[in-house]
């Protein structure tokens, strides 16, 4: 008892990412400017009102009341300043934009008031989520209701999840040990609750955590069984004979649409497709595909996701030639 | 001509605050404008969200936009049109002095707006309702717009709203219109002061601009010419 | 006062000139021009606001302030839909910068 | 500088014929015209406005001294915080200071009688009245839990709470800041006194001008967004739900085309006032006029198009994010330029350190480091760490409250002797500037670093590592609730026991200071003619260079 209020609160989160020291490096650099100018600011106002305050009544002041070269200092150092900050903040910003190519897939689902997460594998869990440390790691989210978001602060990571959307971070841990995750977007009255811990473990323990997992099939495999049941393999032939182009080594692959965008296969364009087929509509093929919206679930979405995948990528064909 | 203001000799519709009638006429005009200019930023932010949607689900709003009744549209674009005019005529008259003519123009152009209106209701809405096309009542996709169906509520979400705040701009002006008529038939309005009334139809050529994008963005959006394979 | 007094011959013109143009954006949507309906149907949009504004509100003789605040009423909205749509529309675009990849290295340090 | 007579002057307060006391009763007050009138109706309202934020500021403070939560349930929780931010911003710190020293203030110091349109400026207080009650009502008899920002899909289709008749009090609420807005644009154009033309224009002014562009043009567009949010939990027509292709984030976009200017209405004033207190109190002329008048003019048009900083991390494309952020960068530049020129005023000036010039010193500081962390908020990369954190929070209050209030408890107590009349306790004000400043830090200054180590905002509960900091933001808190209360006795004892101010207190320059105190009904025994710049002190001749 007590103990809370004699010890000091820690300034500085843990840094567990490969993210989070590029960032903090930036973190340190703005913090020196902010020292620098505050202490600049508030060091000459003090100078000033003590060297200049009013000595009798009647005082006149002096001074000049402009002097273009001061302003122009004082308008493109600041500009630089700035330009320097932006040109760094945004290369870090497009480089954590970008998952690795050979990245761990994890997908999370969030909902009034807690985090579904599941792994390729088929292991779930709730507000818990275990990764391997030294590994690139993918999180692609959505919502079942409201915005929420996914908030690791160890790793510098953050990122709404969307109903209706795909949204995805990823991040590389660095440090076995256990961290925080957070609801960091207001999604109603439990809020606050909605928070969890990540696991960093060894991939040996990782490895054994996944094995000892209450799993009963791959995400894949549910995904084929589902393909099946919604009567998707009766057009999407994998020869491509189909009345429906076939899925067989579509994934990751750029398509031309009928509007004449061009789009490369992803979670959401596939989500688009399931959802809202029409608006996603390859050319020579009939818009005959009905919308499977409010029939199929968030996680049944990514179980499918997960089959069309497992069918093969662009890197698997040629890497495969 | 500025009529400087000393006090106790007020001419007819000056106000303390100012010191002549050219600035209290100035300073009128100005404040239209700028609150016609807030009128284009309400307006505006309907207009973005439906170029957002419209670049998102280009067919769809196509399907709706020809679900709509274009003679009616083009009809009523004419009958603002013919509205501003005589709102136009009725300042003019103001202007070279002539009361009884203002009283007339007025009067015309309550009628326009209330014909307008009336088309748009009577005809154009009540239709609407009757073929399930009003969103949040009774809105019913129809299975011949395909599986982007949906979208087509979209489409008649902004159509309904954007001319149902339109048509409330349009009550509005008339109900102003009325006022005016009154003041004008009491003979307050002359060449020295009209600004009431000059306010009054920047507001009503106003709304007659809206509706000119009005009409294109909601009536013409997907074109009108026959779609091969398409009937309706 | 102020005001300028319009000839009722203008306003006659521009009267007509709005109802041709009006017929002449009706016919025109009956023609199939792909894309260009759309942008034909708002350029004749915008010749019929311009006939109204000049004109029936008498900005071809204000001052030059009034001209000021509609400019700055369209330049505001059309920020709005710039900037809101430089969201809408990228956002299927991806990560795929070569450049920055390119440039990436030298920065190295900094990371 | 006016011919304003000087018997007029020397006759006592009480027997002359001013603003206060040219007519009484109630129905005097409410069906008033004079622009001074409406300015202490504002004054009234909003400091009850204020209360009521604070009181909620204070529960949450409390509420949060426990990392389980000291007082109310989650769920009162959000209703706590989300009618403290509603109120604050929309009825408390957005007509702060255009309303009540603004309306006063601007047809004063420009030589004219009234604003252009009295009535509509009447009518824009009712407007602000109705809108008020209208939340209010809905505050107490259900409350709202959606935060201020009203972010859908939760505020259309999830929650539970009175959603509607908040937006509705928003909504029109709006239209009293565009008259108000309006107004001061046609008067600052059209009713200024001969020989004051804009470059003599004092620089509250200016920075009312600008305050005005963003009301006239960024207000309809947050109109237009609650109706639609209204209509869309109304009926549910799905304009920002995904499930029949809608897209929330165009709610976000929509949101903060405005509510980022907005941030500007408040502060923009702000900036006005402190120009005003810093060249009185320095007797000196202000540095770099234009500058400090154009940068007030940048930073109401750079303001339009920053709004997706607010984006980074909500799945706003990146191209959309690099775009946002650079352009916020740019607003940084010319608040940067009035800081220096307001340091460079007090260069050889003659500084005396009344209470209000206490307050504009403070705002330096506290504005400066306001601004340098959002710095930090507009890298994209630190802003998705610290985006929805207390980082935030700390960052506006640093803004909002170390920026636009201190400017304008600042300019209260510089004009209060020209509105009332009459003096105030000067040990007393300068003593609440400083508890005022202390307790602003030791409340905000914890939640940097709260920020930073990961605490998001808006949590009713928080993993106890967080309570040291916590405790000490709760108790700095409690330290500026006291100095907001001391103002408000001393203000209310000095309008019937504080000693008689005269015409110009302070010694300052500028035409509301030429006309007695409080002015009369038109302000002016007769329009005064200007003929010189603003700021004009007599000062010691300029020294060569050498």
């Amino acid at each position: 008892m007590g103990a809370v209020w004699v010890e000091l609160p820690r300034l500085h989160p843990p840094a567990a990412s490969t993210i989070a020291q590029g960032v903090d490096k930036l973190y340190f650099f703005l913090t020196l400017i902010t020292l620098f100018f505050t202490v600049l600011i508030f060091g000459t106002i003090f100078y000033f009102m003590i060297r200049y305050r009013r000595r009798k009544e009647g005082e006149l002041a002096g001074g000049p009341h402009e002097h273009l070269p001061l302003e122009l200092t004082w308008t493109i150092i600041p500009t630089l300043i700035c330009v320097v900050i932006f040109v760094w903040a945004s290369f870090l910003y497009v480089r954590n934009s970008r998952p690795p190519k050979a990245s761990m897939e994890i997908f999370v689902i969030g909902k009034q008031w807690m985090w579904h997460i599941e792994h390729p594998e088929g292991v779930r869990e709730i507000n818990e989520l275990h990764v391997p440390v030294n590994t690139p790691v993918r999180i692609i989210m959505t919502s079942q209701d409201v915005i929420h978001d996914f908030y690791i602060p160890a790793f510098r990571v953050k990122k709404d999840a969307l109903p209706g959307r795909y949204t995805s971070l990823w991040f590389e841990a660095t440090e076995v040990g256990t961290y925080h995750f957070y609801c960091a977007q207001y999604c109603g009255t439990d809020h606050s609750k909605m928070i969890g811990w990540v696991y960093v473990m060894n991939p040996t323990d990782y490895a054994a955590w996944l094995a000892g997992g209450s799993k009963t099939e791959s995400m894949a495999e549910a995904g084929e069984k589902l393909f099946t049941r919604y009567g998707c393999s009766t057009c999407h032939l994998a020869d491509g004979t189909g009345r429906g182009p076939s899925l067989v080594g579509l994934f990751g692959k750029p398509e031309k649409l009928l509007t004449g965008e061009s789009r490369v296969v992803d979670e959401s364009l596939i989500r688009q497709a399931i959802s809202v087929p029409n608006s996603v509509r390859l050319s020579n093929y009939p818009p005959i595909m009905p919308s499977f919206q409010g029939q199929i679930n968030e996680e049944q979405l990514l179980q499918l996701i997960s089959y069309v995948k497992s069918l093969g990528s662009e890197e698997r064909k040629t890497s495969g030639k | 001509m500025a009529v400087h203001a000393v006090h106790g000799e007020h001419p007819p519709g000056f106000a303390h605050q100012f010191e002549d009638m050219d600035q209290q006429h100035d300073a009128g005009n100005l404040g239209m404008w700028l609150f016609l200019a807030t009128e284009i930023m309400f307006f505006g932010g309907l207009f973005m969200s439906y170029i957002v949607y419209r670049t998102k689900f280009p067919d769809a709003f196509a399907d709706g936009s020809r679900l709509l009744n274009v003679k009616f549209g083009a009809v009523n674009t004419g009958v603002l049109i013919a509205s501003s005019l005589t709102m136009a005529m009725a300042i003019h008259s103001a202007q070279v002095g002539k009361k009884k003519p203002q009283v007339w123009y007025l009067i015309f152009t309550m009628i326009l707006g209330a014909l307008f209106l009336f088309l748009k209701f009577n005809f154009e809405w009540r239709a609407d309702y009757h073929e399930h096309l009003i969103p949040g009542f009774g809105f019913m996709v129809r299975p011949e717009w395909g599986p982007g169906g949906v979208h087509v509520q979209m489409f008649f979400l902004f159509y309904f709203f954007m001319t149902g705040l339109h048509a409330l701009h349009m009550i509005v002006g008339i109900g102003i219109l009325t006022v005016l008529t009154v003041m004008a038939a009491r003979g307050r309005f002359y060449e020295q002061y009209y600004a009431p009334l000059e306010s009054s139809g920047l507001y009503w050529h106003f709304v007659d601009i809206i509706w000119i994008f009005l009409f294109p963005l909601l009536y013409l959006a997907g074109g009108r010419y026959p779609i091969p394979g398409v009937t309706h | 006062m102020a005001g300028h007094v319009v000839p009722v011959k203008i306003y006659l013109g521009v009267f007509f000139s709005l109802l041709f143009l009006t017929g002449l954006t009706t016919a025109v949507a009956f023609v199939d021009m792909g894309r260009f309906n759309l942008v034909v149907a708002l350029a004749i949009a915008v010749v019929k606001m311009l006939l109204v504004v000049l004109f029936f509100m008498h900005i071809k003789y204000s001052p030059p302030l009034i001209k000021l605040v509609i400019v700055a009423a369209v330049l505001w909205l059309a920020i709005m839909v710039t900037l809101t749509l430089s969201d809408e529309l990228t956002r299927n675009w991806g990560v795929k910068i070569q450049g920055w990849s390119m440039i990436l290295p030298y920065f190295r340090a900094l990371f | 500088m006016s011919t304003a007579t000087v018997d007029n002057l020397e006759i006592p307060a009480e027997s002359r014929l001013n603003y206060l006391n040219a007519s009484y009763g109630i129905k005097s007050w409410l069906l008033t015209t004079d622009h001074k009138r409406i300015a202490l109706l504002y004054l009234v309202s909003i400091t009850f406005m204020f209360l009521v934020g604070g009181i909620a500021a204070t529960l949450m403070r409390i509420h949060l001294i426990e990392p389980q939560g000291a007082l109310v349930e989650p769920e009162t929780y959000n209703r706590l915080f989300s009618i403290h931010g509603i109120v604050m911003v929309f009825f408390f710190l957005v007509p702060s200071i255009p309303a009540t020293l603004g309306n006063f203030l601007v047809p004063m110091m420009i030589g004219a009688r009234d604003v252009a349109f009295p009535r509509l400026n009447l009518m824009s207080w009712y407007i602000y009245i109705i809108g008020a009650a209208c939340t209010l009502y809905a505050a107490i008899t259900g409350g709202v839990d959606t935060g201020w920002t009203f972010y859908t899909p939760f505020s259309s289709n999830f929650s539970h709470s009175a959603v509607i008749p908040v937006a509705l009090g928003v909504f029109i609420t709006g239209f009293s800041s565009i008259l108000t807005g309006l107004n001061f644009i046609v008067t600052i154009h059209k009713m200024r006194a001969p020989g004051m033309t804009w470059f003599r224009l004092p620089l509250f002014i200016w920075a009312m001008y600008a305050t005005s562009i963003i009301f006239i043009l960024g207000t309809p567009v947050i109109a237009i967004t609650l109706f639609l949010l209204g209509l869309e939990r109304l009926l549910h027509i799905g304009i920002f739900d995904p499930a029949v292709g809608g897209d929330p984030l165009l709610f976000q976009h929509l949101f903060w085309f405005y509510s980022h200017p907005a941030v500007y209405i408040m502060i923009l004033p702000g900036m006005g006032v402190i120009s005003e207190l810093i060249t009185a109190f320095s007797r000196k002329r202000i540095f770099g006029y234009s500058f400090v008048a154009f940068s007030s003019m940048a930073i109401a048009v750079i303001s339009f198009l920053v709004w997706g900083h607010h984006m980074f991390v909500t799945g706003q494309s990146v191209y959309a994010g690099l775009v946002f952020s650079v352009l916020s960068f740019l607003v940084a530049i010319p608040s940067a330029v009035k800081v220096f020129n307001w340091t460079a005023t007090l260069y050889k000036g003659s500084i005396s350190y009344q209470a209000p010039m206490l307050y504009a010193l403070g705002f330096i500081g506290l504005f400066t480091m306001g601004g340098l962390t959002g710095l930090f908020l507009a890298s994209l990369a630190v802003d998705v760490h610290l985006n929805g954190t207390y980082f935030i929070v700390a960052h506006f209050h640093y803004i909002m409250v170390g920026g636009a209030v201190m400017a304008y408890m600042g300019g209260l107590h510089f004009w209060w002797p020209k509105i009332t009349g009459r003096l105030y306790p000067d040990g007393w004000a300068r003593f609440s500037a400083l508890v005022i400043f202390v307790g602003f830090n030791l409340t905000f200054f914890p939640q940097f670093v709260l920020g930073y180590l990961g605490m998001p905002r808006r949590y009713a509960v928080y993993p106890p590592e967080f309570q040291v900091l916590n405790v000490m933001s709760s108790a700095g808190a409690s330290i500026l609730a006291v100095g907001y209360v001391i103002p408000l006795i001393y203000f209310i004892w000095s309008m019937r026991y504080g000693p008689l101010a005269g015409p110009n207190p302070w010694g300052a320059k500028g035409l509301e200071w030429e006309t007695p105190s409080p002015p009369p009904t038109e302000n002016f025994e007769e329009i005064p003619v200007v003929t010189e710049e603003a700021y004009n002190y007599p000062q010691l001749p300029e020294v060569a260079r050498g």
